[in-house]
């Protein structure tokens, strides 16, 4: 189990060979990657600059500790790595990288994206985008928010 | 009678709440009888008004955590607490 | 659409760069790795060599074309890569990858599980089992059409 | 009476059935009227026995593929088409 919170960039191809290191039984790898992306050109005018992504150092962790955990007890799992980064990023760099080890596809498949559902609604991570014409605290998704229910009714 | 006696609370503000008060954290001693964040932040937006006033208005739009755990409103807080203040999460 | 079959290894961090380069709408990327696993040990008191995969060349690539083909016409995806190895491989070795890059995460994660779920049955791709005490042609496994057959009542 | 013009077919083994085979491929001339995988299958097996009596007697668990898609048994055969014979998929 390992998590990251920093500001440099991460590279998931070291992620995934330090991840599988002494772990002969991993069969699968799952890896998610969510990136900075522009404005959507069809409904708005503006050009983001770059995003300040703020967090709360140590409930960030014990968050996603407790995400992993909770993951770990409905699948079976070799190990996961979940890395977010913080700080000033640009459009189309990478934020978050969920990477999830297991001896078959389906769990980590189905591991992954729990995590991520999770982390997107439950850990102290905020968001401002910086444009060209102002600057604004991204507003939760509610999307965010009925794909983690969803969780409760699979 | 018995006096009531002082506790210490920790305050952090994040994201949008901190920007409305211009400082990350801070920390404050009250009588243990405002035992709830809810309480405590009534009792702070009558005493020092500001931003605490605004941030009781936004009460049902913000979430607060005891000792880096999401928390109710009417949960209690003890000597030497953090409490902290934020807004949605927008991560990932 | 890149499909590649060959020899030689791979590099997940410079498939993703090929892939997301000039597509800025990306937002999510999912990618799944298939390894070499060695014999349950458990089960099993022989130990695996190497494996051979062959496969069947043009019928392999129209197969996974028409996956992909498939794969967008039911989610929205910016992009999807598929490489597959073929020859002699150690154990722990990486077999295939299967990389999504969509606009929103939820597309990626099932698109992606959905191809390497159709490869694994469709594409013409064998695998021998080279152990130190025998060579056997792996046999196809009854879970992986159960998969399969499961998106049809998603 | 109309005399039954030939067709070449090429044929290819894999995996298994390549071993079984010792080759590859092989191409073959037949007379049009074996226009199925099944009917060629079970001529070739009476003609010229070896591996093709015990590839028809495993044809439940093997897979036929013209010109590169998958196919039926009794699925028909042109001039110059190739056919493949192979066990279950294992890929990925």
């Amino acid at each position: 189990m390992t998590i990251c919170i920093q500001k440099k960039l991460f590279n998931l191809e070291k992620i995934i060979s330090d991840l599988r290191e002494n772990k002969p039984n991993v069969g699968a790898i799952v890896s998610f990657i969510g990136y900075v992306r522009d404005f959507n050109k069809d409904i708005n005018t503006k050009k983001l600059k770059h995003m300040n992504l703020e967090h709360y150092p140590g409930m960030t962790e014990k968050t996603l500790i407790n995400i992993e955990l909770n993951a770990k007890s409905k699948w079976s799992l070799e190990d996961v790595f979940i890395i977010h980064r913080v700080g000033k990023l640009l459009p189309s760099d990478p934020i978050v990288a969920v990477v999830v080890a297991s001896q078959h596809r389906k769990n980590a498949f189905e591991a992954c994206e729990f995590i991520i559902d999770f982390l997107k609604t439950d850990a102290p991570f905020w968001k401002k985008e910086i444009s060209d014409q102002d600057e604004l605290w991204v507003e939760n998704k509610l999307e965010d928010h009925q794909k983690k229910a969803s969780w409760n009714i699979r | 009678m018995i006096r009531s006696r002082k506790m210490k609370i920790n305050i952090l503000f994040f994201a949008g709440i901190r920007e409305m008060f211009g400082i990350h954290e801070k920390c404050i001693e009250i009588k243990e009888s405002k035992t709830s964040p809810e309480k405590l932040l009534k009792f702070l937006s009558e005493k020092e008004q500001g931003p605490w006033v605004e941030l009781l208005n936004s009460k049902d739009s913000i979430s607060v955590a005891i000792n880096q755990e999401i928390s109710n409103w009417d949960d209690s807080l003890k000597d030497g607490d953090e409490l902290a203040f934020f807004p949605p999460i927008t991560g990932g």
